[in-house]
């Protein structure tokens, strides 16, 4: 049985790729929204399927960030839990630091995020 | 640039008047130095010198913290000194507490430098390592001259105000602040090392220690809980509804200590939560889903428990923070058994 | 946080969600909660149902507290 | 498997107009020669060529990749198999390397790209390529192209330019040869039957665009966990397509010249018997982690290790990788010692790791990457200097009127590198 999964996400890029094929929840909200988010999610049991800290640009530098969880929640997984906190925990040492940020350097944040999320994508459908 | 004048702390026994049965002295303060001292001051030559000594009792310390304390604090700023040293103690437990304790009270009232040493399990060392810098000597006075040869230089640098480098260059006790430094060796080069040691059992140290997960006994089981004071605390962040005392919802930078006299229940009317690491919804609609007040309640009525203590403790902890707000904890400990709380109730999220 | 107030001398049992962490901030008498947004609750309840279940939790933590213990012990709650 | 380094020392690079050749310990570049060779690529519009030498007023940023000039003059195989070479299994024969020289590759992909290497001033001592003869190649793919595209059109001119200088040394005798024997398992344990048995955990980063690295052409994040010959990582085996967050993130340069793996060549029957080499990786999906780091153990156990190095690569996420690999390893009974960075905050009093297990008792640091640096105007600015204050470790407005940059070293290509090639550390 195929893995349903949610697309927690505020690039609008991710948005306009998968909104078609897959279940996309976009909304414009600040990058540590994004990880309470998913925090809450994960505490009601739904799981989390990749890292929430993916790839090298740090949380703040850039404003996007997409994260999957299962659609259905299940038995909160404590590692999981672990793996969010100390997230967001990260994502706090880090200051937003270019609030006027260029509108092609956030099209490139925005790509960088969405080849990040598509690995995972990818991972959990050939599964 | 003019000496940096110095006053340094000593107890009876570093001053040459006697051991244990000597402990009891009160504070004295003397014009020039002792031995220790004196090696003080021939390491720095001209460019620093212990003016004035402070010398007091270890028993008479630790019993009169705070008069003796205040005593210590008003001699050091009569000298008008520059910086102040203390010790070093060594393995001398109560003497590390004072040498600790003082410094630091020096530190954050006077506002000159400071800086002692102590041995790494001198209880005074996990006191206060984190606010003063401590430098790391041997377990017994025959390592006076290794601390000297240690402590003179870093004193300089603390009184010119100058970079304080990495705890392994300067000598300081790791104080949890993160250096960088220059190793001689690549970090491979140090990785093979570090394993070949690790493997032949030889002592090997990490270069970065994980976060303390060390373990305290567990206290004897409460005998009569019909007759006994249960106190709670939560690291969920219950409030009164507004969160008058401002806690931060993470990282927050003081603790909450609210009465509780006459409330049978944490309604969401009254109470709230100031946590940022959870969903707050359920929480804020009834604050017993995170500090049981209701059910506590009854027992109290029911004779279950002896009583329900009229203060509760509130910090905002995500659960798997991997540094936790020891301090906070430490103080209202205290508190609680200066109340007369029996046993404690911990609620997380 | 447990440990400090354990190092204090007062016993005490740490009712939390996450046991595992527990273990790791070195609580010695710990009893499980229902949920991180509602530790001591359940919404999915009604009013009684939810007091009930945290009646146990709190009965729970206080037999723990009742008990000797020479190590990091979970007491399971019965409801 | 026996595989011999001629090691041709370089001391200058020049330019000519005349043939490119190597003599005298002097590498003599036609720059002509390089951009036609890099401009054969239909998606790359312009190239420009630059000499940097230690201790020249040079900053060279943002810098894409740095690659060491190498050329296979014995054995099977030949530089950068599934790129430049065929997949024939490299690792044996000889192989000449300009030692001393590198490539080093700019070009703005992303806006907020960084890499710096400064050749003097304070933050030269944060990078190991402040030390190396640098030929500097800068270039603009034509107009529209997608990021992916431009992003493999510059990974691969830079080999094709290593590959090129390469070549001029086919014909050179090295000024040293060094030596390398790696014995199967049977072997090396009837060598050296009373040595601890030690191998090497890779962490390669694998996560999507300027985030992933390549062994023998395959996508790291598309592969199981697996036991490569060290021989074959130092013959150009492993590439990198990684350069976000340059502090920590491999260069080729860095896979070729592994500190990791020859610091254990060094001690190999000695005091330990080096048995392997394992490469697994760091990917975005959780179950991905899981797996990759149950085979790391399930492989450390297989090689009848009783001790490995771990290395890391990168920031946050693949610390939960570092942490799963530790504790499965250990819990084999195999003794760790890992190589990380850390992320301590500017005051160096954060949280430095994103994850943390009592078991990963013995770690070596490359450092605080978020220590600050202020790094003076140079001269010369190869590339594209307006960037630096949209990169990692900088912060708006952070040039000063005297030309300064505020940055944190995390902007310093290899200056927290956690392969450990680097003697930055921290306490």
């Amino acid at each position: 049985m195929a893995l349903e999964f949610i697309v927690i996400t505020n690039n609008p890029l991710v948005q306009e790729k998968f909104a078609d094929e897959l279940n996309v929840d976009y909304e414009d909200i600040p990058f540590r929204d994004v990880l309470c988010k998913v925090r809450d999610l994960i505490h009601k049991g739904h799981r989390l399927l990749t890292h929430p800290l993916s790839g090298s640009v740090k949380p703040h530098e850039t404003p996007y960030k997409s994260v999957l969880v299962t659609t259905k929640p299940s038995t909160m997984d404590l590692g999981e839990v672990s793996i969010i906190e100390n997230a967001i925990i990260t994502a706090d040492k880090f200051a937003e630091k270019f609030p006027n940020m260029p509108q092609s350097v956030k099209e490139d944040f925005q790509l960088i995020d969405c080849t990040l999320i598509t690995s995972g994508i990818d991972a959990v459908l050939r599964r | 640039m003019a000496k940096i004048k110095v006053v340094h702390y000593v107890n009876q026994f570093y001053a040459g008047i006697g051991g244990e049965e000597k402990a009891d002295i009160t504070p004295e303060l003397r014009v020039g130095t002792v031995p220790a001292g004196d090696a003080l001051n021939k390491a720095w030559g001209e460019e620093a010198e212990i003016t004035h000594t402070i010398i007091c009792g270890d028993s008479y310390f630790g019993e009169n913290m705070d008069k003796a304390s205040a005593e210590i604090m008003e001699m050091v700023k009569s000298t008008g000194a520059d910086m102040f040293i203390a010790g070093p103690a060594f393995n001398a437990g109560r003497y590390g507490v004072a040498c600790g304790t003082i410094a630091t009270n020096v530190k954050n009232t006077l506002g000159i430098p400071v800086l002692t040493g102590m041995y790494v399990e001198n209880p005074g060392a996990d006191m206060y390592k984190t606010q003063i810098y401590i430098v790391a000597t041997k377990d017994s006075g025959a390592g006076m001259r290794d601390a000297i040869k240690k402590m003179a230089p870093l004193a300089l640098k603390l009184a010119r105000g100058e970079k304080i480098e990495a705890s392994c260059v300067e000598g300081y006790i790791p104080n949890g602040v993160r250096v960088n430094l220059f190793e001689k060796e690549c970090g491979a080069a140090r990785a093979v090392k570090m394993l070949i040691a690790k493997l032949n059992d030889k002592p090997f140290v990490t270069e970065f220690p994980m976060p303390d997960f060390d373990r305290v006994e567990p206290n004897p089981a409460v005998l009569d809980m019909s007759k006994a004071t249960v106190a709670l605390c939560t690291s969920g962040g219950s409030v009164p509804k507004g969160n008058p005392d401002r806690i931060e919802s993470s990282s927050a930078s003081h603790y909450g200590e609210y009465d509780i006299t006459g409330v049978m229940s944490m309604d969401g009317d009254h109470w709230e939560t100031a946590h940022g690491g959870y969903d707050p919804v359920y929480v804020n609609e009834d604050g017993n889903r995170c500090l049981p007040v209701d059910v506590l309640r009854e027992m109290e009525a029911s004779g279950r428990i002896g009583k329900l203590h009229n203060k509760f403790y509130t910090t905002v902890g995500n659960g798997t923070a991997v540094l936790s707000s020891k301090a906070f904890a430490e103080e209202y400990a205290q508190k609680m058994i200066n109340d007369g709380v029996d046993c404690v109730i911990m609620t997380s999220t | 946080m447990v440990k400090e107030i354990e190092r204090a001398g007062l016993p005490v049992v740490h009712i939390c969600t996450v046991t595992p962490i527990s273990m790791t901030v070195g609580a010695n008498r710990i009893v499980p909660a229902i949920a991180i947004p509602h530790p001591l609750g359940n919404p999915a309840l009604d009013l009684e149902g939810e007091k009930h279940i945290r009646r146990c939790i709190v009965e729970t933590a206080l037999k723990a507290l009742e008990t000797e213990v020479d190590d990091q012990t979970i007491f399971d709650v019965k409801y | 498997m026996k595989l011999e380094l001629g090691n041709i020392i370089i001391n200058d690079i020049q330019f000519t107009n005349e043939g490119s050749k190597v003599e005298n310990g002097v590498l003599t570049v036609n720059p002509e020669q390089i951009k036609s060779l890099v401009l054969e690529d239909s998606n790359i519009e312009s190239c420009e060529v630059f000499i940097a030498r230690p201790g020249e007023s040079v900053r060279i940023t943002p810098v894409k990749d740095v690659i060491e000039p190498r050329v296979k003059v014995e054995g099977p195989g030949g530089i950068f198999p599934g790129w430049i070479a065929k997949v024939d299994t490299v690792g044996s024969g000889r192989t000449n390397v300009l030692k001393g020289a590198a490539v080093v590759t700019t070009g703005k992909i992303v806006g907020f790209q960084e890499g710096i290497i400064d050749m003097t001033g304070p933050g030269a001592d944060y990078t190991p390529f402040s030390k190396t003869y640098n030929l500097v190649v800068k270039m603009e793919p034509v107009e529209g192209l997608k990021q992916h595209d431009h992003e493999y059109a510059l990974r691969i001119a830079g080999f094709k330019v290593a590959c090129f200088l390469g070549e001029l040394g086919r014909a050179v005798t090295p000024d040293e040869i060094e030596t390398f024997e790696f014995d199967n398992l049977v072997e090396s344990a009837k060598k050296y039957p009373d040595l601890p048995r030690v191998a090497y955990v890779q962490m390669l980063q694998s996560q999507g665009l300027l985030h992933d690295t390549y062994v023998y052409g395959v996508d790291a994040k598309r592969t199981l966990t697996t036991i490569i010959n060290p021989l074959e990582t130092m013959d150009g085996a492993i590439v990198s397509g990684n350069c976000v967050s340059s502090c920590d993130k491999n260069p080729t340069y860095v896979h070729l010249n592994n500190k990791v793996i020859r610091e254990l060549f060094k001690a190999h029957g000695k005091t330990l018997n080096f048995v392997g080499h394992i490469i697994t990786n760091e990917n975005v999906y959780l179950a991905d982690k899981e797996r990759s780091s149950n085979w790391s153990a399930k492989l450390a156990e297989y090689l009848g290790c009783d001790g490995v190095i771990i290395s890391q690569e990168g920031f946050g996420n693949p610390d939960t990788d570092l942490i799963m690999n530790t504790k499965k390893i250990e819990a084999k009974g195999i003794k760790t010692v890992i190589i990380t960075d850390e992320y301590a905050g500017r005051d160096g009093k954060s949280q430095s790791l994103a994850d943390a297990d009592p078991s990963a008792n013995a770690v070596v640091t490359g450092g605080n990457a978020n220590q600050v640096i202020v790094l003076p105007p140079m001269e010369t600015v190869y590339g594209h200097l307006h960037f630096v204050d949209t990169i990692a470790g900088g912060s708006a407005n952070n040039i000063d009127a005297h030309g300064n940059i505020t940055v944190e070293i995390q902007a310093i290509t290899g200056a927290t590198n956690e392969t450990g090639f680097h003697n930055l550390s921290a306490r």
